[in-house]
């Protein structure tokens, strides 16, 4: 179809894979997390889904899930590559 | 182990688990920013229209021809959207459509070159919702001071500091007596939630106004956006509060702080922006702080 | 309905039998009656419309782009420096694709202030990918803004139209009107990229070095494409109401030796000269220029040429004699004339032809020229 | 070609006289246009209107430099403007005075249509309205047929005063 | 016969005599805005400039090539007063002149098109005097609405009165915390007089909105324009006000007429624009009325 | 000095040794470097003026001009929808002769958003009155900086002046720096008609038919005269510190049978393709235009030219293919080229002058081109 | 000289005579006067002076001096030309 | 004319690596032009810059798409982007890796410039600084001078850390 205008289309990885933005990766111990879900609410790419797996192919490693976690139930880990 | 996805709902309960921002967006890691927009949009809903005029969020939706938003958004120019807003609403009026109108603009697409067609929209009672995203400088430009930059607060354009107080948006607004107004922190994305729900039941213009810290522009590390914006609340430095057809409630966290505050240095302190504050700087922001602690308390309380 | 009217009156009428279902526009002399006439038929409900009181035209043009990409028809109308206010918004509602039809009452820009005819406002907005016609009469300032609607909202189209008429001499002057029951002569409006929350897009993003070219290129192809679709609307347009235009107003031109080229009320002023010029044994003729934008193909093979242009490109020349030259190749006698509402009447014209230099550049009423 | 052309100043209504007067020759089945040449000025300062009425369709806008007719709707108009510039040696001159005026040219008429509105009472804003008395003496001139002149105005207003003034104007002429 | 110009002096001893708009201005008679202006330059003196953007005053200097003004005019566009006057002001501190740069604009000039210009050069503290008169809408182009236009007053755009509430400026003009600022009125000259002449007095963004009643745009008779101001202040639809680095002082007519005020209808009544006023409006009217006044008494009082 | 910088820091480097002193800038990509660098200078006290963080760019304008009539040397720098959003205000410097000086970092319009190079956003301002100068090279980019305030200043010209670099390519690319001591070059900021309160005048207020079109000539008038006092400052500036330009840039023109024309940095990547061409045997020249209001007069007769024009007036052409048509005659080959960035290397520049067609208009990348 | 843009000069009477303005022409009755300064004072255009004469020639007849006289001591009177 | 072209990602300072690599190759008498491609997207996102030195002056503007030596300062872009295109048969290759890596093409360098900086504590907003340790590397391989490429450093940052980084870099470069 002729496209008349810059028009967008909503997509997964609109800008790539954030993932490797990263220099650093939450880790969650799920054995420590009382679920409080603080860590899933304050992710601002919504990366961490109800069952507390984040999406490394996203994950910025802001870091902001480990300060928030009340348990300190996540550690930010060095990526190596 | 814990079965974490039955507990891990109870804070969320409310809260929808739609996402109308697809992983990923371009923007900065740690954006405070994007984690509001997130809650906007989901208590919106996908009957939504975002306008955005230029600023952080027309860049990280992503580059044509894939967006990130599963919303339609409409990037307009930097000083049209309120203006734009209001016909697109009228537009819809018009056509019996009930779908909102949201703005999403940055500080600088608010406070400077927005707030001709913003106080237009407002004095003629358009029908659509303006949140203004507080970042407190341009962020998409690289951290230039915008009217919104606080007191003291270092920029690009501002290298020895800002001479002039943070402009008072929150009072321009109220001076319009939209039906509904509040200000809301990027830190407390369920008091945001529950606003947007609320402005949007309502008719006519109403604004939301959010602190959202920004890691590269206040310089502190990415962890603690979250952090930044508690402390904000937390000293007094931002109130939390709704106005309803002109009725003003202080909401709980800021109630709190009001009763007892952070010291105002907490919140300087870990921001390379502050760095080299002069103590009459400081002294100067405590006292407007204050100033305007007083000022909203004495309004809640009915005295003025 | 045979009555009288203004300009400004024709265009209001114009609007109230398109029906737009958003309306926003600022006041602004001469153009002011166009939006209080409109006010007045919203409140009396002889018009169904949003009629969005603005506070400015940049607000304007932002409200139409909204109301339009909302799914809506819009109209809008300024002059001079609203005009130039909503610069930025003039070329965003042509990149946006909408077809918004905005009426311009043609004026001059200050400093100092001057609030007469001249052309140079809407053409400083030449190449935002408007379309562009300039009416002579009051009754081409109604035909043309309903046609305006049609040929915009064309799928082939899908660009703004800016309807331009002459401040004060016609926006302001009484002339017959014979207004329409326009029936189906607008289709409903339709917008293949109208918001749509069910099919969420991202309007006008990001749009980098690899893809940006390829949407001015469709802008410039649908205006390649609306020389057609205006032939057709004015077509149809002559076949249902019995009013014919074209892309130029071709007086006597047939065995004319010297053609003069004017915009708006100097062309039809221009025929008045002609009419002198043949009785002194003159083969005079005048090419009023309609549309502008997009500019129509000319044939002056063989011809004089005088070009009144009322606007001026400093440092460059006259806009419509240097457009002539480099698209006809002919070296027309280039009189810059009327700015600021300068008078100049038939006999003047008559004189410009009369004194012709081809090639050369004359200002009207200034000794000191070249 | 019969052309108009008239003096007032602002706010005295001369522009809407120069409408009227289209009009009214249009419903006389006539080609008219009316075309005002505003200044930069607000009420109170000179405007100049004018009135072409013909057989044949008219394209002419520029200012009429000769007309056959000048009516001054302000005579005090005639201390700074020279009104009877270029009136055609056979022309006609239409005053709003009570009395005759000197050193007027051509046919000279006037009539008190100041008086006349202040009677009906047509006052807006401080300012006594002649547009609607003046058609009333431009169809005694014969310019317009008073039916027209009566019709015109009826469209234009819907406030009878006004054709009661015009017929007054009708009455009172003096040459 | 009395000797009046020994007794005639004593009322204007304070005002110089000087008047430096010549006879005469082509502004319609009666016109207020006139009036004040020659009290605005009597105040400012011969070392003042006047910016003007596009409304009656930039029609009512004349036309070229003469000008009833004997102060520099600089005539700008309609959106543009405060920015310019908050640059040439800055040229005149960088060649250390102390010439008092004033912008004289209409109310569509100020609420409406020119609020971001305002609104940017008072964030910025720049040093100038802005003064707004407000006719209550667009005078120069016959008396369309602007944002400034009160509740149910008919102008052309809005032949079946406006629908929405006069914009609050003053309350906008306060949320920037200028130093000075102050409400005036046409009717009374004198006190106008002396507020332009603290305004000057004092460094940063000044500001004095000056109510003025506009014969053709408000349909009344000429000679009552003195008379319109008057009731405007004396029934409470206008305060006379005076904020010094944020202290308010109520001015004494409306001090009188917060006791005591004149029936709202004795306003509306003379105006044509408020024809068939619904009962129902005038009643939002005089609620509006009456919480502005409890406003700034409260505020007067230092309660809040 | 000789370092290495930008061609955003060079201008600000330039604004450093020209002392205005008022500047009012609103920052925008890619120009915001130019801002910051003067925000920086006037912190620490390296440059004594008076900037103003306006709150847009209709007030940058605004500002500026009322700074300048207020006597003072100023500044400003913007791009793209900075450049649209003051529009009103360009018209109003240049109608008030205010010698206002503006860095315009040319980018492209949205929607949607490009932050590219592309010259439509100052074509867009060609009527207005400035004069506008495109520079090729760093170096260039502070050499036309301090030139154009000596230009605009002077009293034969009296006109604002905008100096143009392509985005990106030439804001942000690193090239060496030759700063320099001006000394008198620049002498003191005088306006005749500057703001005197002992001697009272109204600026630009009403002005009638009668009056209007005079002031209007004297633009233009000045634009003529500007010709020769660009050729006098840019000798006096080669005199004083070695580096010369003229109106055009020309390379291997003297015996080329085809001329590649193009501004800015195209301009300059043009030599590298004609290099290429000569040595495949074909006889090509560059001719970088430099100024182009006031216009220049090209000598282009007897050569094939091939235009590249970053920039297009939709409905109409190329910009600079249609100036050179109307102002030569001679019928060029119209590449439209490097829209919002669109990469175009010395080989693409090459490939244009071997394939081509005089006469004919092509754009770049589009297939499906006429 | 050479004038390049418009720049007008102080004088009165810039917009023409405004006296002719006037239907009304307003008459002191200067015995009645109590020389209380009002009608000076608010007279838009500034044409009564000290001695309370009124200049005729830029009078508009706005008519406001007499209705601000405290004693009434301003007659309007129609102007007859 | 010797091209580079430097992968990295916005907010690692790839920018102004090409910058300092320009200022050095100046520094040791070159011409040198270094131009970064931004693209629309914020910190994080890929972004490739230029650097051009030759004897003569540099007349191009246009992107390196033949470079002599290819940069990629993280090397996790060559997931997504191809580093190597359009590398020259001879060319050379440097990554910011603490290991060899597969796939690579030419003479390939590798060196941990993250860990050189996060040693040296050289982190802005979370991101170590990369861009002045990379000089030292490039010195190392030869494309400029080390006193050059330490001068450059200076010039532009007063942070002696900075220098120490580029030391170390020069040091631990490894093929
Ligand atoms: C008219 C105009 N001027 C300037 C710009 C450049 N610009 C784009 S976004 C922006 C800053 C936006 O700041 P803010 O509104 O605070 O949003 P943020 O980027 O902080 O999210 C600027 C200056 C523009 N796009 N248009
Ligand atoms: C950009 C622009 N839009 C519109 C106008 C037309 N215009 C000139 S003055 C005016 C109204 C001014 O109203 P206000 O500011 O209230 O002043 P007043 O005329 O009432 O004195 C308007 C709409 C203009 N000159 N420029
Ligand atoms: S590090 Fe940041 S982006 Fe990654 S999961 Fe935690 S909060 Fe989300
Ligand atoms: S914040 Fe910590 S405790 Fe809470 S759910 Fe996340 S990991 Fe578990
Ligand atoms: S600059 Fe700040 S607001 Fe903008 S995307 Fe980055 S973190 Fe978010
Ligand atoms: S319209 Fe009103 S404000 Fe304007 S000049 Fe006339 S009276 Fe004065
Ligand atoms: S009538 Fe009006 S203009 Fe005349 S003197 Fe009295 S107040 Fe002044
Ligand atoms: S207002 Fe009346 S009493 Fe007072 S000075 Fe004037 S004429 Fe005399
Ligand atoms: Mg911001
Ligand atoms: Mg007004």
């Amino acid at each position: 179809m002729r496209e008349r205008l810059a028009l967008s289309r909503p997509g997964e990885a609109a800008s790539g894979k954030t993932g490797s933005w990263r220099t650093f990766r939450p880790v969650v111990d799920k054995e420590a997390c009382n679920a409080c879900g603080l860590c899933a609410q304050y992710c601002p790419d919504g990366v961490i889904d109800e069952e507390l797996n984040v999406d490394l192919e996203f994950c910025k490693g802001c870091g902001i899930c480990a300060n928030e976690c009340p348990k300190k139930a996540i550690a930010m880990v060095r990526e190596e590559r | 182990m814990t079965d974490i996805s039955r507990r891990s709902v109870t804070n969320l309960s409310a809260i929808p688990k739609e996402e109308y921002i697809y992983k990923c967006t371009s923007a900065c890691a740690g954006c405070s920013s994007s984690l509001c927009l997130r809650y906007v949009l989901k208590a919106a809903g996908p009957d939504s229209v975002l306008v955005v005029p230029a600023c952080c969020t027309s860049v990280i939706q992503g580059i044509y021809p894939a967006t990130a938003m599963n919303v339609p958004v409409y990037n307009v120019a930097f000083a049209a959207a309120a203006a734009c807003a209001s016909g697109m609403s009228e537009a819809f009026a018009a056509t019996g459509r009930d779908t909102n109108v949201i703005v999403y603009a940055g500080d600088g697409g608010t406070v400077d070159i927005g707030i001709q067609s913003l106080s237009g929209a407002f004095e003629r009672g358009a029908n659509f919702l303006y949140i203004c995203y507080d970042n407190e400088a341009y962020g998409n430009t690289g951290m230039q001071r915008s009217g919104s930059t606080p007191l003291g607060a270092r920029t690009t354009t501002t290298p020895g500091g800002k001479p002039t107080a943070k402009k008072d948006l929150d009072r321009i607004v109220q001076a319009h007596n939209p039906p509904y107004m509040a200000t809301a922190c990027s830190a407390y994305p369920l008091d945001l939630y529950k606003k947007v729900r609320k402005a949007l039941s309502i008719k006519g213009p109403k604004f939301i106004h959010i602190l959202a810290p920004c890691p590269p522009g206040w310089r502190y590390p990415t962890e603690k956006t979250v952090e930044m914006g508690k402390l904000a609340v937390k000293t007094g430095m931002w109130v939390l509060y709704e106005r309803e057809f002109g009725k003003l409630t202080i909401n709980g966290p800021s109630k709190a702080a009001m009763r007892k505050p952070e010291p105002l240095e907490d919140y300087i302190r870990g921001q390379g922006r502050f760095k080299n504050l002069s103590p009459e700087t400081l002294d100067l922001m405590r006292q407007q702080v204050e100033q305007n602690i007083q000022r909203l308390a004495r309004e809640e309380e009915g005295i003025c | 309905m045979l009555t009288i009217a203004t300009g400004n009156r024709a265009v209001a009428e114009a609007v109230k039998a398109a029906k737009p279902a958003v309306i926003a526009a600022y006041p602004i002399t001469p153009q002011t009656e166009i939006v209080e006439q409109i006010a007045e038929y919203v409140t009396s409900g002889d018009l169904e419309s949003h009629y969005i009181p603005v506070e400015s035209e940049h607000s304007a043009m932002a409200a139409c782009i909204g109301a339009s990409v909302g799914g809506v028809r819009t109209f809008t109308a300024t002059s001079s420096h609203g005009l130039l206010y909503m610069h930025e918004m003039i070329h965003w509602a042509a990149g946006g694709r909408l077809p918004i039809v905005m009426a311009n009452v043609n004026r001059a820009l200050g400093p100092g202030w001057n609030t007469w005819a001249e052309h140079t406002d809407a053409f400083s907005q030449r190449d935002t990918g408007w379309l562009q016609v300039y009416v002579g009469t009051v009754q081409e300032a109604y035909d043309a803004t309903l046609m305006a609607f049609r040929i915009a909202e064309d799928e082939r189209v899908l660009l703004p139209v800016m309807v331009n008429l002459d401040g004060f001499s016609l926006s302001h002057i009484t002339q017959s009107l014979e207004t329409e029951e326009i029936g189906d002569f607008l289709p409903p409006y339709h917008l293949p990229h109208a918001i749509d929350t069910e099919k969420p897009r991202g309007y006008g993003p990001m749009t980098g070095p690899d893809n940006y070219y390829r949407f001015r290129w469709d802008i410039e192809r649908s205006m390649r494409d609306a020389r057609e679709v205006i032939t057709e609307v004015e077509r149809e347009f002559a076949d249902r109401f019995g009013r014919s235009y074209g892309p130029t107003e071709e007086y006597r031109c047939e065995d004319a030796d010297v053609v003069v080229i004017a915009l708006g009320t100097f062309g039809k002023e221009a025929e008045v000269a002609v009419d002198r010029l043949r009785d002194e044994g003159i083969r005079a003729g005048s090419m009023r220029l309609r549309w502008f934008r997009p500019f129509p193909h000319l044939d002056l093979s063989g011809r004089e040429v005088v070009v009144i242009d009322r606007d001026y490109s400093f440092g460059f020349g006259g806009v419509v004699a240097n457009s002539i030259r480099a698209k006809t190749g002919i070296e027309p006698y280039s009189v810059i004339a009327g700015l600021g509402g300068q008078e100049v009447t038939y006999n003047d014209i008559a004189d410009f032809v009369r004194g012709r230099r081809p090639g050369e550049e004359t200002w009207f009423g200034v000794n000191n020229h070249v | 070609m019969y052309e108009v052309r008239i003096h007032s100043r602002g706010g005295q209504g001369g522009v809407t006289a120069a409408k009227l007067l289209a009009l009214a020759a249009f419903r006389d089945g006539k080609h008219a246009t009316a075309c005002p040449f505003y200044g930069a000025e607000r009420r109170g300062a000179p405007v100049v209107s004018f009135v072409r009425i013909d057989d044949k369709p008219i394209k002419v806008y520029s200012q009429i430099h000769e007309p056959d007719l000048v009516i001054v709707l302000d005579a005090s108009i005639m201390d700074v403007v020279d009104v009877l510039d270029g009136l055609k040696e056979e022309g006609t001159v239409l005053l709003n005075c009570a009395h005759p005026v000197d050193g007027c040219r051509g046919t000279c008429y006037h009539v008190d249509l100041t008086g006349i509105a202040l009677a009906q009472n047509l006052v807006v804003a401080g300012s006594p309205i002649l547009n609607t008395p003046v058609l009333g003496a431009l169809a005694k001139i014969g310019v317009i047929t008073l039916p027209s002149a009566l019709q015109a105005i009826r469209e234009m207003f819907d406030d009878e005063r006004n054709v009661k003034a015009a017929e007054a104007a009708y009455k009172e002429l003096k040459v």
